[in-house]
């Protein structure tokens, strides 16, 4: 029989190595340090750039991978230790039943990503008025219906941390400016009487029918795209004054918002630095995991044998992380035969 | 001075007459970057698609720009990437412009595209300094 | 960055060498008696020294001066303090800045140092970068416990709203204590000494001085100024509340300006940090020197019924 | 305007790195995102000036119209750009060295000029800058002596420095060139702008005006990044 695979991180890309892997005949132990599977993916309300139901889709996958022989998922568990080499790992986990040591051939890292807390932004006034949200409090008001009603003006910000070295990261999150136009249809399509304002620095659309996606909420659903970053929220009575400059006129400009919606960046797992210290294997200087070889090996990570998946190695959408945990379970199939 | 951005505006008018919305303008400068005039804006072709946008009115209607643009040139159209008609956007707001009775920013729009040498403006003023320059200024 | 974690460092000293501000000691004294009286009320004893000139920002600003030229007048100052072995408390923003940033760049920049030194060094004086710059306001909150204790005149009743200076929070965006964005420290001691703080809508702005926009850009500067007031009277404060006597005079004197320009009816006192709390520790009221102060006079009267002679 | 590419040059921006040893740089850093003005108060009230573009033309090296730019002298100098830059591109220093580098050209010395009174009659002869001379006569109606005051509150009548202080200053002023500069600055004749003809106004667009004295000659400035704004625009339009 063949030897098992340590995934790490029950997330879209985790589960998906954890199917490959099962579907071809080997055993896959994936472990997610939460009580449910799904990771930031079945915190989405919808997918862009074709709006379709996330949940329904998690769901999906996830009993898939549950119906599989192959496959042991245990929640809420973490890896505590990891000896050996490529094809004859020894790893510790801590179970809530416990410790629990077991033999590998492989382990696949897929431990996700994290949607930075913009706290330091305190010019954008989050975290001091409830009207200012991160995206992913936006998905959860648009999932239970809070979406602001009647002829309210939303605002959302781009580039929340990202492309920002004072406070924030120096890399591009990749997806916000797909996120945030999806985030403005579906404001749109549940309150046709909003207004939606998008202010960007570049509109980076960077996949298959994305560029379509984003000119679709500026030309069907009338979303606003205003070139300039935000300067400054201020709270005025129940209000907000978003200051900004519309670059392309060379104007500063004001808006009267009911709702700001921040597009943080997306930012290595936590405590990523102290997981690739227990498995040994490098970072870069933001704390995601270090490809061998960024081109031609993205799923190798600096060290034999340990095998990356998903949005831990940089930022990117559910399409390339689940096709890098289809990579790296092919990967963890060499050494477990 | 801070502008203040509104959301009802002569823009509906202005897409109703050309048939089209400006919000597939991408903002990519092609139109001004070709434009005969572009050493006299005020504001360039796609500034003005933007501060419609913004619902700018008063800012767009005062400006050179609208009286600049010619009749029958087309040739931001013909380079624009979505085929906005930037030329019948302006001559809308040029009409829209005269009902509130402004008065034209600039006295002759130039009646024929393209060629410096045809140009209205540069056959009064530039043949003097043509004919002495040789022709640097003419298209290659 | 956990907001405030720097006010830790400061250290509770026992002597502090006292700044000077030219704004405040010929435009309103009261800052500067009041700054050295709630220091010493507080167990600080403040060092004063003839020797301390301008910080040199104003000629920088007004680029008579290149930075470079004035960068030894700053450290010239400096190293008075240096001499005395003190840390500096400086009651102006401009000064703060300057002092700070200068200070910062010059201990980061041995080539720079040791070209100022060699100017120094021949009126015998030089600098060494061991002292730190502290704003007045930074070292009220770091002895706020004392101040609680403290308190005399409670400002029971008393509406303030706060104006924090662009120097201060632009400027010394590493240095100062408190975000730079979104400050609050002021806030706090004002609770903590009994009053109430009024938010209003252009609380982060500059109060349009716009340093020397005053004197050649008048328009411009008022223009922003009357901005700032109308924010500031739409939300009615008692006070207002400044931490730097040049945003203090912009925002006392453009008050009486305007009323006289357009017929507007600004009426709001304004008063510096140190004066607050000179209010509040008991210090007699010749000392707070508000014969000084132009507009809301009247307002003031009522603020003093309220608290207290 | 049409923007010749050609007349573009690196060569300003890297000349005046050493000038000021560290002070000034990583321009190119820029991301031209707007934040800075999105904040501005002085784009608050004219919209021509616009830290972004400055920054941009002096990246691209177009310093000719960063120089000669009225906008050039419109800084607040609140540092409100330099705290929210992602880029952390401290702007008021770029500032500081434009507004000297358009000196040298010829630019802004009426600005300058106003301000050199303050520099040598309070700075240089009292130490400091304000003096207890009131100008304003309103503010002098109600407030009345500030030496009164000052001896209320405790102070001595004036704010002296100790002569060797001056002396220091001044001495500082001299060794770094301050003073020569503002002696250049005190014998600049301005042309004043309201004694000026139609006829001397026309040609002054044309041309720059030159000067009586040494090389120093004075331009009159322009908006060079759109129309002027503010009330007094709006009053006038």
């Amino acid at each position: 029989m063949a030897k098992k695979t340590l995934i790490i991180g029950g997330g879209i890309a985790g589960i998906t190595a954890a199917q490959k892997i099962a579907q071809n005949g080997g055993t896959a132990l994936l472990i997610e340090k939460e009580g449910h599977l799904g990771g930031n993916f079945a915190k989405l309300t919808y997918t862009f750039p074709v709006l379709a139901d996330a949940k329904g889709i998690v769901t999906r996958e996830i009993k898939t991978a549950e119906e599989l022989a192959g496959i042991e998922i245990l929640p809420r568990t973490t890896l505590e230790s990891c000896r050996g080499e490529a094809g004859n790992f020894t790893v510790e986990l801590g179970t809530p039943s416990g410790r629990r040591t077991e033999q590998v051939a492989a382990i696949v890292v897929a431990a996700g990503f994290h949607y930075m807390e913009p706290t330091a932004y305190t010019e954008y006034a989050y975290g001091r008025s409830a009207k200012v949200v991160t995206s992913l409090e936006f998905e959860k008001m648009a999932a239970e219906g809070r979406l602001p009603q009647g002829p309210a003006r939303v605002v959302f910000v781009h580039c929340v941390g990202s492309r920002d070295k004072a406070k924030g990261y120096r890399y591009c999150s990749k997806i916000c400016c797909s996120y945030s136009a999806k985030h403005a249809i579906m404001l749109k399509q549940a309150n046709p009487e909003a207004k939606a304002y998008v202010f960007y620095i570049d509109i980076r659309a960077l996949g298959k029918g994305y560029e379509e996606f984003i000119r679709e909420a500026m030309e069907k659903y009338n979303v606003r795209y205003i070139r300039g970053r935000v300067a400054k929220v201020i709270e005025s009575g129940d209000k907000l004054l978003v200051r900004a400059e519309d670059s392309l006129i060379g104007n500063p400009v004001e808006v009267e918002a009911d709702l700001v919606v921040l597009a943080s960046a997306m930012e290595p797992p936590q405590g990523s630095r102290a997981l690739a210290g227990i498995l040994g294997i490098a970072t870069d200087e933001y704390g995601f995991f270090r490809e061998a070889e960024a081109n031609v090996r993205p799923c190798h990570s600096s060290k034999e044998g340990i095998f990356l998946a998903g949005s831990c190695t940089q930022p990117m959408e559910i399409a390339a992380a689940v096709a890098m945990g289809g990579l790296a379970a092919s990967e963890a199939l060499i050494l477990s035969r | 001075m801070r502008l203040k951005i509104d959301e009802d505006g002569i823009r509906t008018m202005v897409e109703q007459s050309i048939g089209k919305s400006l919000t597939s303008c991408l903002q990519c400068s092609k139109c001004g970057g070709g434009c005969v005039h572009s050493e006299e804006f005020d504001l360039t072709p796609r500034q003005v698609v933007e501060s419609l946008l913004d619902c700018q009115d008063g800012k767009v209607l005062d400006s050179r720009m609208i009286w600049l643009c010619g009749r029958s040139c087309s040739a931001c159209q013909a380079v624009c990437p979505v085929g906005l008609p930037l030329n019948e956007i302006m001559a809308v707001l040029r009409e829209e412009a005269g009902r509130r009775g402004i008065e034209p920013k600039y006295e002759k729009p130039s009646m024929i595209y393209y060629k410096f040498e045809h140009c209205a403006k540069h056959q009064e003023e530039g043949e003097a300094s043509e004919s002495s320059t040789g022709r640097e200024t003419q298209p290659a | 960055m956990p907001r405030l974690d720097k006010v830790a460092q400061i250290p509770k000293p026992e002597q502090i060498f006292f700044f000077k501000s030219c704004v405040a000691s010929n435009k309103y004294p009261g800052i500067e008696a009041c700054g050295t009286e709630s220091l010493r009320l507080l167990g600080v004893e403040p060092v004063e020294s003839e020797e301390q000139t301008c910080c040199g920002g104003f000629v920088t600003f007004a680029n008579v001066a290149a930075p470079t030229a004035s960068m030894p007048a700053v450290a010239r100052n400096l190293s008075l303090a240096e001499e005395k072995n003190l840390d500096t408390c400086v009651v102006c923003n401009g000064c703060w800045t300057f002092l700070n940033e200068f200070g910062h760049f010059m201990n980061h920049n041995e080539e720079v140092k040791a070209s100022v030194n060699m100017m120094l060094n021949m009126m015998g004086r030089s600098y060494e970068g061991s002292g730190q710059v502290f704003h007045i306001a930074e070292l009220f909150y770091r002895l706020k416990d004392d101040i609680a204790k403290k308190v005399k005149r409670p400002l029971a009743g008393v509406r303030a709203a706060t104006h924090y200076g662009c120097h201060y929070l632009g400027g010394g965006k590493y240095s100062a204590i408190d975000d730079a964005q979104m400050p609050s420290y002021m806030e706090e001691l004002i609770e903590l000494m009994g009053g109430t703080v009024v938010p209003y809508t252009a609380n982060r702005e500059c109060c349009g001085t716009g340093f020397t926009q005053i004197i050649n850009g008048k328009d411009l500067s008022l223009e922003h100024t009357q901005r700032k007031l109308d924010s500031v009277r739409e939300a009615d404060p008692d006070l207002l509340i400044v931490q730097c006597p040049y945003c203090h005079s912009q925002l006392d004197r453009v008050q009486q300006q305007l009323n006289f320009r357009q017929g507007t009816d600004y009426q709001t006192p304004v008063l510096h940090i140190a004066q607050l709390v000179g209010m509040a520790l008991g210090v007699p009221e010749g000392k707070l020197a508000f014969a000084a102060h132009i507009s809301g006079r009247k307002r003031l009267e009522e603020v003093w019924d309220r608290v207290g002679r | 305007m049409l923007e010749k590419v050609k007349d573009w040059s690196d060569e300003f921006y890297e000349s005046f790195k050493p000038i000021a040893m560290g002070f000034v740089n990583e321009a190119e850093k820029c991301l031209q995102c707007g934040k800075c003005t999105g904040q501005c108060p002085a784009a608050a009230v004219t919209p021509s000036y616009n830290p972004r573009k400055i920054i941009r033309d002096l990246v691209f090296g177009n310093v000719k119209r960063v120089l000669s730019s009225v906008e050039l002298w419109q800084c607040f100098f609140c540092s409100g750009c330099y705290s929210v830059c992602p880029m952390d591109i401290n702007f008021p220093f770029f500032v500081f060295m434009f507004r000297l580098a358009a000196m040298n050209e010829g630019y802004g010395w009426e600005d300058v000029k106003q301000l050199e009174g303050y520099a040598e009659k309070s700075y240089l002869k009292d130490g400091i800058t304000v003096s207890t001379f009131e100008r304003n006569p309103y503010v002098l109606d109600t407030v009345g002596d500030i030496g009164k005051i000052r001896a209320e509150a405790g102070l001595p009548p004036e704010r002296k420095v100790s002569a060797r202080g001056v002396a220091e200053i001044n001495m500082i002023s001299d060794l770094s060139g301050m003073t020569a500069f503002m002696k250049q600055i005190g014998g600049v004749e301005l042309l004043d702008c309201k004694s000026c003809t139609d006829e001397q106004a026309k040609r002054c667009k044309r041309k720059p005006m030159p000067s009586k004295v040494g090389k120093v000659k004075t331009h009159y400035r322009f908006y060079n990044y759109g129309e002027p704004g503010g009330k007094k625009h709006a009053q006038a339009g």
